[in-house]
């Protein structure tokens, strides 16, 4: 049933995802005809004397892959721009519902600039654009567009690439936890920490003293927070086994329940259900140096002989990771806060860097479908190293052999990988 | 312990020293260079410099998005670089348009506007060159949101007037409508956010000022995705030297992130030393130890 | 039911919210409009719920008169006093109108002059910890650790101009090893390598969180209840 | 027990007369503000009541700002002032024409859900909200850092290992270049988990976690100098604003 549903949902995801890539390829055919069809290209002005030779209109169009209201006018730059006599301050940009209608301002550029979207169109109502050169000794105008109209598209193709290697990586993803679910073993490798992590509660127990378990100060909805539990699932285990004592204050109430169950399902796995009490995770304030406060002053007291800090930590990391030290404990950290990271690296024992949170609580849950995942994150890993191999490698032979065409080339394949 | 028990030495009895002595000296480090009121000559870095250039070659009414995310905690950080920018941009002709992602960030907008804007620029008109859209909740998402549809959310301006009463909103759709967005951010939600949700998928310049803290994190932006950061009372320092090189009619009294430099500096030197100090004691205990246990583990 | 309805939700809004950075048009443009403007709403909810923990704490606290209980007092009277000035914009020059942080307004008064000083103060203790535990915790115990404090010891240096005075005299082609060439080049170079790398690797542990919070995989956000 | 007593309403009538002369002097205002710093920067001699004191005030009065700015700024025109205009006429007379938004009463039952939380019996449903704000974070986080802190980012690595500058061959920017791509295909090998640190491998991973220290010092500089900031910016408060010392 569990697996059936995943399934179908896998299934879904993937169809729609074809469906809109599909889409997308079918909006890019069409949005050529429109270029074509209505696409303006308009002649050279003769110049006036003193002012600035006028910019030519280039392309003006429907703005491509959004919501509409929003219609891109670009120029050719005029001669004069950054350089002549009547050097260009500016262009503006003018437009008009009818063509020998009244002009006004909708925007300007600063010189330099060949392109101007102005996204304050109504849909469906046509506009006709100018675009005023601007020097000190006044503006040439360039000729006028032909009407446009602006619209919504289906598909915002200039995300096709952000679109694609998404689509490959979750794909990856999805691939790497569907075999992990039918039982495939994956190779991952040791985590430096992890192999502490029994030791470190091993010395707790000789030394009759506590372990401090602090999950970030985070809520459920933080990434880091879910690791840090899935973490305590496993350190619960041994603690059962030894019956060593876990101290976990905490600064949500969700937090709160949600460690609570991990460390009770812990107990009852290791048939001592009667050991568990509700007092191992209680709950201090939701304020962050109020529970920081109230967290050193426990540590001061109470002197545990381990301490784990796992999830999201802000400006608190410092204090405790301080006090832990100050007190002899082991510490053994990990968050994917690169703020706070050095402070772990430099003040405790062991840390686990950003990603390698995420890996922890995969490898030491143990449930395939965590394993697989990050098998999957590694295949994304393989794609950035490649294209930045072979991106660099393209640019440094372009500019060792000094070659156009290449560096062109270079600059196309780029742009496949580009936010925007 | 040391291997005779009663008397501890003079390295064990420093490393365990009580930390209330190491909390005076850093009082003392801060607080004497203030009071002597001492300045440092500063030099602007090309991230700086790049903001500066940017606003600087902004044309006359160009719309620039100022959002103050930020708190009094980092106040003492950003004020600075909100007063030098906001400075910068009135001196340039450009409209403000500021607002808030931080529910804090609210009552500093005013005080800028009342503490710096209204008394340096007197000719700047509330409405036409200036708004304050004041504070709205939703973090990355409220950007999500303004990024398509600017009104929806700011459908008043922070004293509750119409925002359509205001001859500059008129012009404003959405977040593709400003030539320049800035933000000053304390943390999360921040420049970060600006760059992931407005700056790179609408292609909107994007430059902010942040605390020391976030500026490691945010150089891999920069220059393709961030125009310039300011990181900390530094990059602050470095704005307002690039403001009086360029405008030399603002003094140095003005200026409140070349104050702070002084003091940072000799806390610099004094949080090195007890570094250095530290470790130097850890080491001859270390050797002390082994001496005792025979050499060699 | 208890579990099913939450990861449907979870996956429609997830799945919605995708598709609409994909497809500008209406419906799904708006989708994510409207999603976003509901978190919106519901982030504030999120605080009132704050709200109310913290009143059911500190009253409990009261109550059974726990350790240190009045001050529980304070913290009631703090909450109270403040949430009736924003409330009702106690003493706001435009009435109930007005921009609730209005300067003169108690809103303001009590937000300048008590949560101001409070929380700076609060992060500013955060200068004494960076000496102690500079003093006491930082220590080289490594190579890793070394290779961290060296590179923190040369930013430092950069941002003071004792740095400057002690390198200026490499000057022409060894300028480049003036500490504060040196820490800009760091914060420039191996800095930006090392952040984008983590960068790289935490966005795609995002990347295949989300997911399988989408797609109904990772569920330890619903707790363990009802299995 | 009793000398501590005595000692303790000793300081405490210290603070009293100190507190009226500031309040006489300097106004009230500045004095609370004044006084409470110093009680938070008390903790660092020991805590003690008057640190409690400020730190429980802390607690209540930020919690009530936050849920003031959200009250006004969010929840009033946002949802109230859409889902029913004329019912917030009275404070936002601006809105009171607008057309009502009914799709707005989603965002109101599922905040009334999250609230329940408060209740031991119905705290279940509380989960469909948590189910939508997980929703709403995990489908806008996807493809956000899909596209900044990914792709853009491998597009920003794309850099030439050889620079020629307008004099020639460029060793600086060059190395700089070399630098920034060792680092980061290393970084990534270090973050790499199906495959075995060893060999060549293990020395792209060992030099992967010495670029990762690098970075780790640098953002340990700049945070210190950002604490020290804040410090000094409370001490121009005290010794400035208050006292009236600098300058």
């Amino acid at each position: 049933m569990e697996l059936l549903r995943s399934r179908i949902i896998i299934g879904i995801t993937l169809l729609s995802m074809v469906l809109m890539f599909g889409s997308a390829l079918a909006q890019d055919a069409d949005k050529r005809d429109v270029l074509d069809s209505t696409a303006v290209r308009v002649g050279t002005f003769k110049k006036p004397v003193n002012l600035p030779i006028p910019a030519q209109l280039d392309v003006v169009e429907d703005s491509e892959g959004d919501a509409g209201s929003s219609i891109t006018v670009s120029w050719l730059p005029s001669p004069d721009d950054g350089a002549g006599k009547n050097n260009v301050i500016e262009y503006q940009i003018l437009r008009s519902e009818s063509q020998d209608g009244e002009y006004v301002i909708v925007g300007s550029a600063s010189r330099g600039m060949t392109q101007f979207q102005d996204a304050t169109t109504t849909d469906g109502v046509t506009y006709f654009y100018y675009v005023r050169t601007i020097s000190k000794d006044g503006g040439a105008n360039s000729q006028i567009s032909a009407g446009i109209q602006s619209s919504p598209q289906w598909f915002n193709t200039k995300d096709l690439d952000t679109f694609i290697i998404g689509l490959i990586i979750c794909a990856a993803v999805i691939y790497f936890i569907y075999h992990a679910q039918k039982g495939k073993k994956f190779f991952l490798r040791q985590i430096a920490g992890l192999e502490a992590v029994d030791e470190a509660i091993g010395r707790a127990t000789e030394m009759g003293r506590s372990i401090l378990f602090i999950p970030g100060i985070n809520d459920m909805d933080d990434v880091q927070t879910v690791a840090g539990i899935t973490i305590l699932g496993r350190v619960a285990k041994t603690i059962a086994e030894y019956d060593t004592k876990i101290n976990m204050p905490v600064s949500r109430s969700i937090v709160m329940t949600t460690a609570r169950e991990t460390i009770k399902q812990a107990y009852v796995a290791a048939g001592r259900p009667d050991a568990y009490s509700d007092d191992m995770v209680h709950y201090l304030t939701d304020e962050q140096f109020g529970y920081v406060a109230a967290v050193d002053g426990i540590m001061v007291r109470e002197k545990p002989a381990t301490c784990f800090y796992l999830g999201a930590f802000f400006a608190e990391s410092l204090i405790m990771a301080e006090t832990g030290n100050s007190i002899g404990a082991i510490q053994i950290a990990g968050t994917a806060m690169p703020a706070q990271l050095p402070f772990f690296v430099a003040a405790c024992d062991y840390t686990l860097i950003g990603e390698e949170l995420f890996a922890a609580s995969a490898y030491l849950s143990g449930e395939p479908k965590q394993l697989g995942s990050l098998k999957g994150q590694d295949v994304g890993k393989i794609i950035a190293m490649i294209v930045i191999l072979g991106l660099c490698g393209l640019y440094t032979v372009a500019s060792i052999s000094d070659s156009v065409s290449l560096l062109d080339f270079a600059d196309k394949i780029k742009g496949l990988f580009s936010a925007s | 312990m040391n291997g005779n028990g009663e008397q501890k030495s003079l390295v064990e009895r420093l490393q365990f020293i009580d930390r209330r002595i190491i909390f005076l000296f850093i009082a003392v480090a801060v607080v004497l260079p203030l009071l002597f009121g001492a300045t440092l000559k500063e030099e602007t870095t090309p991230i700086v410099q790049e903001l500066f250039d940017f606003i600087e070659h902004l044309p006359p009414d160009s719309r620039v998005l100022l959002s103050f995310d930020y708190g009094p905690t980092t106040a003492p950080e950003i004020q600075p670089m909100a007063d030098a920018i906001v400075r910068h941009c009135a001196e340039r002709d450009t409209r403000l348009y500021m607002m808030a992602i931080w529910a804090t960030g609210h009552n500093l907008t005013g005080s800028t506007i009342e503490e710096t804007l209204k008394p340096e620029f007197p000719g700047y008109v509330y409405g036409e060159d200036y708004i304050n859209l004041g504070y709205k909740a939703g973090n990355q998402g409220l950007i999500r949101l303004l990024f398509d549809d600017f009104k929806r959310m700011y459908s008043t301006d922070a004293n509750g007037t119409a925002i359509d009463e205001f001859p500059m909103m008129q012009q404003i759709k959405n977040l593709k409508n400003f030539d320049l967005i800035v933000s000053f951010g304390g943390g999360f939600p921040g420049i970060k956010e600006w760059v992931l949700y407005a700056g790179d998928p609408g292609n909107i310049p994007v430059g902010g000022g942040c605390t020391a803290v976030s500026a490691p994190l945010l150089y891999p932006y920069y220059p393709n995705q961030l125009v310039g950061i300011l990181g900390g009372a530094k990059g602050a320092a470095e704005y307002e030297n690039a403001l009086i090189t360029k405008y030399p009619a603002y003094g140095k009294k003005w200026m409140g992130g070349m104050s702070l430099m002084m003091s940072q500096a000799v806390s610099h030197v004094v949080i090195m030393l007890f570094i250095l100090f530290g470790n130097a004691l850890y080491f001859i205990l270390r050797a002390q130890r082994k001496l005792e246990t025979g050499g060699g583990e | 039911m208890k579990r099913t309805v939450p990861l449907l939700i979870t996956f429609i809004v997830g799945a919605v919210l995708i598709l609409a950075e994909f497809v500008p048009h209406e419906p799904f443009g708006n989708f994510g409009e409207d999603f976003s403007l509901y978190f919106d709403i519901i982030a504030v909810f999120a605080f009132l719920l704050g709200g109310g923990n913290l009143i059911r704490v500190h009253v409990t606290k009261v109550q059974r008169k726990k350790k240190d209980w009045p001050f529980s007092i304070v913290t009631l009277v703090g909450f109270l006093g403040m949430l009736a000035a924003g409330l009702l914009k106690i003493g706001n020059p435009d009435g109930i109108q007005g921009d609730v942080a209005k300067l003169g307004s108690l809103f303001n008064d009590l937000y300048m002059f008590i949560f101001t000083p409070l929380q700076a103060s609060m992060f500013a203790l955060l200068a004494f910890f960076v000496g102690s535990a500079s003093y006491r915790a930082f220590r080289a115990k490594n190579l890793d650790a070394t290779i961290l404090l060296v590179a923190a010891f040369v930013i430092l240096l950069g941002r003071t101009p004792f740095g400057l005075w002690l390198t200026s005299g490499l000057e022409g082609s060894l300028s480049f090893l003036q500490i504060p060439n040196l820490a800009n080049w760091i914060m420039g170079v191996p800095n930006l390598a090392g952040q984008r790398a983590i960068m790289i690797g935490i966005a795609l542990g995002v990347i295949s969180m989300s997911l399988r919070l989408i797609l109904g995989v990772e569920r330890t956000y619903l707790g363990q209840d009802n299995e | 027990m009793a000398a501590r007593n005595i000692a303790g309403y000793v300081v405490l009538a210290l603070i009293v007369i100190a507190f009226a002369i500031s309040v006489v002097l300097k106004g009230l205002l500045l004095t609370v503000g004044a006084f409470l710093t110093l009680f938070i920067f008390s903790f660092l001699y020991k805590d003690n009541p008057y640190y409690k004191f400020a730190e429980h005030l802390f607690v209540g009065v930020s919690a009530a700002y936050w849920m003031c700015m959200g009250f006004w700024g969010t929840m009033v025109p946002n949802l109230f002032g859409k889902l029913y205009p004329p019912m917030v006429g009275g404070v936002l007379p601006a809105l009171k024409d607008n057309p009502a938004e009914f799709h707005m009463v989603i965002p109101l039952i599922l905040g009334i859900m999250l609230l329940m939380r408060l209740s031991s019996k119905a705290g279940w449903i509380s989960k469909w909200a948590l189910a939508f704000i997980v929703g709403t974070t995990a489908g806008l986080n996807l493809v956000r850092y899909l596209r900044s802190d990914f792709i853009q980012q491998i597009n920003n690595t794309a850099l030439s290992l050889y620079v020629t500058g307008a004099t020639g061959f460029d060793l600086g920017a060059t190395v700089s270049n070399i630098v920034i791509f060792i680092g980061v295909m290393c970084g990534l090998i270090y973050f790499f988990f199906s495959k075995e640190h060893k060999g060549a491998f293990g020395v792209g991973a060992r030099t992967g976690i010495i670029v990762l220290m690098v970075t780790f010092g640098a953002s340990f500089g700049y945070t210190v100098m950002a604490r020290i900031s804040l410090l000094v910016g409370r001490m121009q408060f005290l010794f400035g604003d208050w006292l009236g010392m600098i300058r």
